[in-house]
């Protein structure tokens, strides 16, 4: 099944102490993350008030803050958003909460906060879903402790609402204009398991529908947590080839100050 | 600014050091990282990275600060006002007259150079008529700065928090200060590009910002590109959809060659008005400590900085008429810089908490002998109790003890301040090592 | 004359005559809870100090302190354990209006816990400052009218209560249903404010629905 | 001479998740109040000697406007009056007033951003802050009545009316809102409009026989139709209703 | 900063003990809805919901203006949910919670999105004049599910509404008050319902140690304070998901959201014939008339 | 408590006139003077310090209004004073710059100042064509150099430490039309002068002959320093003027303090 995330560019990657940051791009979505931290709760306080934070390992762990900026350049015809946009700090929310049921918090103690900061460079299509994605794949390449990858992909419907016809068939992986035209849903999984994280579908759909168009979605995640994985190990052999996996053991023994 | 910059805390020993180093004169300032005190920190840069744009670019410090810019360019209806026609008519002539004025005999006036001048000026309108402003009206290329639209974004920092403010009213300020810039963006009487620049530090402020950004919104306008213009004269624009034949804002060349090619490539552009071979400003962080002139100063380096000011140039016309030009070695390429605007920074030293000596610890006030003060006790002040009971703290606290970074009190001097800008200018001086080096990075 | 109206939400623990002249005491159910010495309150631990615990008494209101040392046989080789979120039944020491107020797990003069300290298992339930008052009579079913309680142990139901001033009540049992029971006849009594003979009725209903 | 349709009615403590609560009608206006408190106030707010009292007013319909936050300005002014404040040192007393129903003028289409005049609402404002501080048991020194007086001219002759409707304010010439405080002392004043010091007089003594007509305090004086309802008496009766279902075991 | 008190350790362990045997402290059934009551008031679309000691109060109101520039053929929609101290001191003025953003989030998606309202049919005058149907939602006291009852008391409160009557003479566009004219009901497409699934871990069920998901209906805020996760999901009574929002939190089988969905369809249609009931009896009691001032009273209530 | 809450103003603004040809200004002043100053300390009494400040009639006329608070805040963190001044973002952030190197902050530990400068009337010459919107830039040079003076007057009559009186002052580059060669004016009237090639504005300490805050922005012609060096002096020479008055006024309110005692 045809899922596009053939070019990932990861020319951009780097490591240094505290900060790491990926660029990932699926289609013409183009997003990047940058992980801070864990650093003292209260400077999430001050600093990001536009963030939406989530308690990891209900509460004894760190807090994650998932701050959200889309460049104004991102879509076609430029248009700024301002920060506490709604529909933004619902992405956020859903981001951070799902993470949260991902990450191993408790490895940092209750009182630190993960700072992951998303900036959506280009936005074609999916972008909750590539939000998702490269939230934890950075996640991962910082060294968070994570039980899996949390994996999304979206899934539409042929056919719009109206029509009830079962023969309309799911495609997966949608671009902006699919997105306007039909019905779908984005769903978030646990690694390759069948476990919803997150799931968000915004259009009108009939329930007859809903079946599919998850499973389609399933599989969709299957395929990304597959090559996310397949990317950190690249990532890794690369480390060690350079032989930075030693800088790689300061870092994680950073994490944990 | 100490919002744009996080805080660093660094202890009494640590600022008195780093002070003392970097204000050595012989052989010169410390600085931290090694640099030598007209060094930039080095840096990665890429433009094009985002295919939805006109232009766009990316640099990212060694220190791992990072920025993105990316230009959107949409035709905008010019709203016909006589006012604008006059002024800005009259605003762009001066402008023609200015430059050669300056550049010989240092304002002497003599009516001669004056009517050279009105010479220039028409035959650049001939640049015009060539380049499709066919229209019988003798109408000048204009411009006018609400063509331009720039937005900073810091993260963890509120659109309207101060210090992002000043960021963007900086970097547009130099991007205005000369109205050459938005007479680029002129299609036509009726039609002109309403241009948006958006700038975003991509990674948290490690330090401030400033100069990454301008370098990374000088590199964006160099690569943004305009849709090449079909349509004649004053008609609705119509553009080449060849993303291929786009026309660069800024027309490039190889800086060796002289003006036949440029001219060429000038005539083409929807902008004629666009001086030869000019170059979009940047604005570099100057920073003094001591007698020291230092640039792109680290957030370590400014902690304990005098005095520091953002330095906004940018690249006119370099014509080969220029007496100056011969005494260049060929090495140097011959730039020819304006000073756009200077800004002083306020110095995140002056928030930077001191380093305490005894003697002015408020428990040993008063107890030292007096000496006479070394500062003027503002008259309201001395009817005031408070600062006149210990006039003995004041010296104490304004004579510097060895080892003890205090923060620095009162301004620059009016020379050093005239030094940095100066050395900002100076031919082979720092900014137009910058360009040259932006000028590098090819354009994908 | 006109006689100065304040109303309060509970009797100052003595008489219902103060002192002070043209004032006299109102109780009603209603208000938020405000500390007073010897009130028998139930908290929940908010988070623990070096020799302090801070704990909870209603929403929104700055935490009480109780002494870790103010418990039976506590001294500073051995201290209770309470972690955040335990529940706490502890008598009101020190209420004071400038500062925050202190609790007690001990009779200071006894130096015995009577039956003061950690509540643990069992579901706490909120009620009417009222029916807390209630509830805390000394004969709850004779000056209080509350019969729902006796009427459930002569049932033949095992449970055992706390009541805390602040509108908390603690019920415990093996069975978990006599819990669910218990709390439902105390709050539904409560917000219906009904007459005994409805406790009782009501009783009998809950006790038939459980078996 | 009154134009009030039917008498005040009030409902207590019936919100359950605030301290205290309170729905007042009278007038056409309908408005919810809700107390919480005293809760800990942020450190910023904080006095050290007393509660801060803070009051918001929510139209219903619309955000809050420079209107509203008129009101809120005289409401808390006024009721700090009568919370024993330092009873409660760095604490927040927090009243709550949500606009239910504002009479509708039938021959205008109201627009949502009311640019209208503020005072009308006022007297219903305050007696629903009042009783909700009552039914949370907050310490008052004395309860509020509060009446609003349009003063007219028909055919010549000046009329003042007690809780006018929308139509009879457009009419007037001048609009005036006080209260009360139990002991009868005059304790908010608010006027609009065109009147002499005289005339304000008059309808100050109206307001004040329509507030309290007997400030000795004596229960005896029910509702009189001439008048319009006595709001003081009405408060009083409420709060016995309350207390007697409060203690309906006793 | 007022802050809420956390649930004790206590409640949390009994709750939970007790949801996966399957009893809830009011003695309700996992998927059993608390009492629910919608009132309206005299005044034309205001609606008056109670959910158990949940309470919240819409109101809906019309003015003229000009439309979007980008949309010249629409009408203007807002859904305006603040939640006010009244419903918690942890609510601050103005200060947006995460509660009210989602909360706002679902409805915008529930009610406006899913085209419930026919904002083209509030169209005036294209380009120039439409009106703008703005419902302001009160929440007056909140035990939980603040979501599902919001979306009950916006839906009741839009078709009970009436907006004054308009028409046009040649381009001249007149607007009866009502006075003069008895308002006109909006043109409604459909009416979405939220329901709204929380979440409490899974029991291995039979000796495979098979996992199943816990899930209540209408939780009370007790409850949703110690819920591990949520979805809401969106639909009317001919079986249209309008919108599904799980914002993250622990997972759940595909399985179980799919078994969700297809109860939300039976509960949306009770809750669907609990409202045109309750529009049919109060136009019932309008035709009646001159019962306002009772009306006005119940409403008070 | 402090209303943090949004104040949705009246609907509807009202925008200022605008007069289609400018009003010719009623004084013409040489160039190498400024506009008469008049200043007065100590106008709020509720201020800890206060000044108010108008230039000479000539249309436009800008008059800064100062009201400033010395008040004990507990600032974690910072153990100095800092300056809060509330007006347009980034007229503040400057004025705040310019002020930070005269105050002695470390007088006041823990202790902020708060300093309100309200601009009761701008240069902006409303009287003037729209095309003149561009140098809005222009004229918050004048606003601004107004707002340090009258502040650095507020926080002396304030009794707050400072190392010296800022004073502000502006210079330009300005030419009639384009056939006469452009000049070097102090204080220059945006109305008066055609055409503003570039300016700069300094606050400035004249005792310790420092500069606290430099803003210059225009168009000056090739690498060459001395067009800037002339224009830098000239605001200086603005500045000692302004200088003088604040001195004036200082002394004034002493004497009128001896007098009292």
């Amino acid at each position: 099944m045809p899922l596009d995330t053939s070019t990932y560019n990861l020319a951009l990657l780097r490591v240094d102490g505290r900060r790491w940051n990926e660029l990932r791009q699926q289609g013409n979505t183009k997003i990047q993350c940058i992980i801070t931290g864990p650093n003292e709760r209260d400077a999430s306080k001050n600093t990001s008030s536009s963030a939406s934070t989530a308690p990891t390992a209900g509460g004894a762990g760190a807090t994650l803050a998932v701050s959200i900026m889309i460049a104004p350049f991102a879509t076609v015809d430029r248009k700024r958003r301002g920060r506490n946009d709604k529909r933004v700090q619902e992405m956020q929310t859903t981001i951070a909460c799902g993470l949260a049921a991902a990450v191993q918090g408790q490895a940092y103690g209750p009182r630190s906060t993960i700072h992951i900061a998303l900036n959506v460079l280009s936005q074609d299509g999916s972008l909750l879903a590539g939000l998702i994605n490269a939230a934890s794949l950075a996640l991962v390449d910082a060294g968070v402790p994570m039980t899996d990858y949390l994996v999304a992909c979206t899934a539409g419907s042929t056919s719009s609402y109206a029509a009830a016809d079962e023969a309309a068939d799911p495609l997966l992986d949608l671009n902006t204009q699919e997105e306007q035209e039909l019905p779908f849903l984005t769903l978030a999984t646990l690694g390759a398991t069948d476990k919803v994280v997150a799931m968000v579908c915004e259009s009108r759909v009939q329930l007859t529908r809903l079946e599919g168009m998850m499973a389609t979605a399933a599989d969709g995640c299957k395929a990304a947590r597959d090559f996310l994985d397949g990317v950190v190990r690249d990532k890794g052999e690369l480390m060690v080839q350079e032989g930075a996996i030693g800088r790689g053991e300061v870092v994680s023994s950073m994490d944990l100050d | 600014m100490s919002s744009t910059s996080q805080h660093l805390l660094l202890s009494p020993a640590e600022l008195a050091y780093l002070h003392g180093s970097l204000s050595l004169t012989t052989p010169g300032p410390i600085r931290p990282d090694g640099r030598a005190p007209a060094q930039f920190r080095p840096l990665t840069a890429e433009t094009g990275i985002l295919p939805g744009t006109n232009g766009s670019a990316r640099i990212c410090f060694a220190d791992g600060t990072e920025a993105v810019v990316g230009v959107k360019a949409e035709v905008e209806k010019t709203p016909v006002s006589p006012y604008e026609f006059v002024a800005s008519t009259e605003g762009r002539k001066d402008h023609s007259t200015s430059i050669p004025q300056k550049k010989k005999g240092r304002k002497s006036k003599k009516p001669t150079e004056d009517e050279e001048t009105t010479m220039d000026v028409d035959d650049e309108d001939d640049d015009e008529e060539e380049a499709g402003d066919g229209s019988a009206a003798v109408e000048k290329v204009r411009g006018s700065p609400d063509w331009v639209e720039l937005s900073v974004e810091i993260p963890g920092l509120r659109d309207d928090d101060s210090g992002t403010v000043f960021l963007t009213s900086m970097l547009t300020e130099a991007l205005l200060a000369d109205g050459e810039f938005v007479k680029k963006l002129w299609i036509n009487r009726r039609f002109h590009w309403k241009l948006y620049l958006d700038i975003i530090l991509i990674s948290p402020p490690l330090s401030y910002p400033l100069p990454l950004l301008s370098l990374t919104t000088h590199l964006a306008l160099l690569a943004t590109r305009l849709p090449r213009l079909k349509s004649e004269a004053d008609e609705d624009p119509m553009f080449d959809d060849d993303w291929a034949a786009a026309t660069f804002l800024y027309p490039r060349q190889d800086t060796s060659s002289g003006k036949a090619s440029n001219k060429s490539k000038q005539s083409s552009a929807a902008a004629a008005a666009a001086a030869p071979a000019s170059r979009p400003p940047i604005t570099l962080l100057v920073m003094a400590v001591g007698d020291n002139i230092i640039f792109d100063p680290s957030k370590e380096e400014l902690a304990v900085a005098d005095s520091a000011v953002a330095v906004s140039v940018a690249e006119g016309p370099s014509s080969e008429s220029e007496p100056e030009s011969d005494s260049i070695p060929a090495t140097t390429t011959k730039r020819n810089l304006h000073l756009l605007s200077v800004r002083t920074i306020d110095p995140p030293s002056r928030l930077t908490p001191p380093g305490v000596p005894n003697s002015v610890n408020a428990s040993a006030w008063g107890t030292m002998t007096a000496a006479t003060p070394t500062t003027t006790t503002t008259p309201a002040s001395a009817n005031e109790g408070g600062a006149a009971k210990h006039p003995d703290a004041r010296v104490t606290e304004t004579e510097d003890v060895v080892g003890v970074w205090k923060a620095p009190r009162g301004g620059a001097k009016f020379a050093m301040l005239g030094a940095m800008v100066a050395k900002v200018l100076e031919r082979g001086g720092v900014a137009e090592e910058v360009l040259d080096g932006l000028e590098g990075v090819d354009l994908g | 004359m006109f006689l100065r109206v304040i109303c309060s939400p509970q009797l100052p623990a003595s008489s219902s005559q103060i002192g002070r002249k043209n004032l006299i005491w109102v109780e009603s159910n209603g208000g938020r809870y405000i500390p007073a010495v010897g009130d028998l309150v139930i908290g929940t631990v908010h988070h623990s100090a070096a020799d302090f615990f801070y704990v909870t008494l209603s929403d929104y209101t700055s935490n009480a302190t109780l002494p870790q040392l103010a418990f039976e046989m506590a001294s500073k080789k051995n201290r209770p354990q309470l972690h955040s979120g335990d529940l706490v039944y502890a008598r009101v020491s020190l209420a004071n209006r400038h500062m925050d107020p202190e609790l007690e797990c001990v009779s200071p003069s006894t130096g015995k816990a009577e039956g003061l300290g950690p509540l643990s298992e069992g579901m706490l339930y909120s009620i009417s400052l009222g029916m807390a008052r209630r509830l805390l009579m000394r004969k709850s079913a004779e000056e209080g009218k509350v019969v729902v309680l006796d009427e459930l142990g002569s049932a033949g139901l095992a449970f055992e209560t706390a009541v805390g001033r602040n509108g908390k009540m603690w019920v415990n049992s093996k069975d978990m249903k006599t819990v669910l029971v218990v709390g439902r006849a105390v709050t539904e009594t409560d917000e219906k404010s009904l007459a005994v003979e409805q406790q009782k009725k009501l009783v009998r209903k809950l006790v038939k629905e459980m078996a | 001479m009154t134009t009030t349709t039917s008498g005040p009615e009030a409902l207590l403590s019936h919100l359950h998740s605030a301290d205290g609560s309170a729905t007042f009608s009278y007038a056409g206006y309908t408005i919810i109040g809700a107390v919480n408190g005293p809760i800990e106030a942020q450190r910023r707010d904080e006095i050290p000697e007393e509660a801060v009292v803070d009051v918001v007013v929510r139209p219903a319909a619309g955000v809050g406007g420079t209107r509203e936050r008129h009101l809120e300005a005289l409401l808390q002014s006024t009721l700090r009056q009568i919370i024993l404040v330092t009873n409660f040192p760095r604490a927040l007393i927090q009243i709550t007033l949500q606009v239910t129903v504002a009479p509708e003028n039938e021959y205008v289409n109201t627009k949502v951003v009311q640019a209208n005049t503020n005072l009308p609402m006022l007297p219903a404002l305050i007696q629903t802050a009042v009783l909700a501080l009552m039914s949370a048991a907050i310490p008052l020194t004395a309860t509020l009545t509060s009446v609003v007086i349009a003063a007219t001219t028909e055919d010549g002759s000046n009329r003042d009316i007690i809780n006018p409707t929308a139509r009879e304010i457009e009419k007037s010439r001048s609009l005036h809102v006080f209260a009360f405080t139990s002991h009868g002392d005059l304790i908010l004043t608010q006027s609009e409009g065109e009147f002499t010091m005289k005339e304000w007089e008059d309808i100050l003594a109206s307001a004040q026989q329509q507030c309290c007509p007997n400030t000795s305090g004596d229960v005896n004086m029910g509702d009189d139709a001439a008048t319009g309802a006595d709001l003081g008496t009405f408060t009083r009766s409420v709060m016995e209703a309350k207390i007697a279902s409060d203690l309906y075991w006793k | 900063m007022p802050r809420e008190a956390e649930p004790s350790q206590n409640e949390k362990d009994f709750i939970l003990k007790a949801v996966r045997e399957g009893h809830r402290l009011d003695g309700r059934a996992l998927d059993q809805f608390r009492q629910l009551d919608l009132k309206f008031g005299d005044q034309y679309g205001i609606a008056d919901v109670t959910l158990g000691k949940t309470r919240i109060l819409t109101k809906v109101t019309a003015e003229v203006t000009v439309p979007y520039t980008d949309r010249p053929f629409d009408g203007i929609f807002t859904i305006t949910t603040e939640l006010s101290p009244m419903a918690s001191p942890a609510f601050e003025v103005n200060r947006p919670t995460e509660t009210e953003v989602l909360l706002s989030r679902l409805l915008e998606k529930t009610v406006r999105r899913s085209n419930a309202l026919d904002t083209e049919s509030l169209c005036l005058v294209a380009g120039q004049k439409c009106w703008s149907i703005r419902v302001d939602l009160h929440v007056l006291s909140h035990d939980g599910n603040l979501i599902d009852a919001s979306c009950l008391a916006v839906v009741a409160a839009l078709r009970h509404f009436r907006k004054p009557d308009t028409s046009m003479e040649g381009d001249t566009l007149t607007v009866y008050t009502p006075a003069e004219r008895e308002p006109v009901p909006l043109s409604w497409l459909h009416s979405p319902f939220c329901i709204t699934f929380s979440f409490f871990g899974t029991i291995s069920i039979g000796e495979d140690g098979e996992e199943k998901d816990i899930w209540l209906l209408d939780t009370t805020l007790l409850e949703e304070q110690l819920r591990v996760s949520s979805c809401t999901i969106s639909m009317n009574k001919h079986g249209e998901i309008c919108q599904v929002a799980k914002p993250g939190g622990a997972p759940v089988e595909a399985v179980t959201v799919l078994q969700c969905s297809s109860l939300a369809l039976q509960k949306v249609k009770d809750l669907s014939d609990f409202v045109d009931q309750k529009l049919a009896e109060d136009s019932k009691h309008r035709n009646k008339g001159g019962l306002l001032a009772e009306l006005s009273a119940e409403n008070a209530r | 408590m402090a209303d943090r809450r949004r104040i949705n103003g009246p609907v509807g603004a009202t925008t200022p006139p605008i007069f289609d040809k400018p009003a010719k200004p009623a004084v013409a002043k040489t160039r190498d003077s400024i506009r008469k100053i008049f200043l007065k300390t100590g106008i709020t009494p509720s201020a800890s310090g206060s000044a108010y400040l108008e230039l000479e009639n000539p249309n436009p006329k800008r008059t800064g209004n100062t009201s400033l608070k010395l008040m004990h805040r507990s600032q974690r963190g910072k153990d100095a004073v800092t300056c809060e001044t509330r007006a347009k973002g980034i007229l503040a952030y400057t004025l705040e710059t310019a002020l930070r190197g005269a105050i002695i902050a470390d007088r006041w530990p823990k202790s902020g100042v708060d300093i309100i400068v309200t601009v009761v009337e701008g240069d902006q010459d409303r009287d003037s064509p729209e095309s003149q919107k561009d140098d809005e830039g222009w004229d918050m040079m004048n606003v601004l150099s107004g707002c340090i003076t009258v502040a650095s007057a507020a926080i002396a009559d304030a009794g707050i430490d400072c190392v010296d009186t800022v004073a502000g002052g502006v210079a330009a580059l300005v030419c009639k039309d384009n056939k006469t060669a452009p000049t070097i004016v102090m204080d220059p009237v945006v109305a008066e002068h055609g055409n503003i090639l570039a300016a700069c504005c300094v606050a400035y300490l004249p005792t310790r002959d420092e500069i606290t805050n430099m803003w210059f922005k225009g168009q000056l012609p090739g690498a060459d320093m001395i067009v800037y060096d002339k224009l830098m002096e000239k605001s200086l020479v603005a500045c000692r003027c302004a200088n003088r008055v604040i001195i004036q006024e200082l002394n004034e309110t002493v004497k009128k303090g001896q007098g009292i005692s």
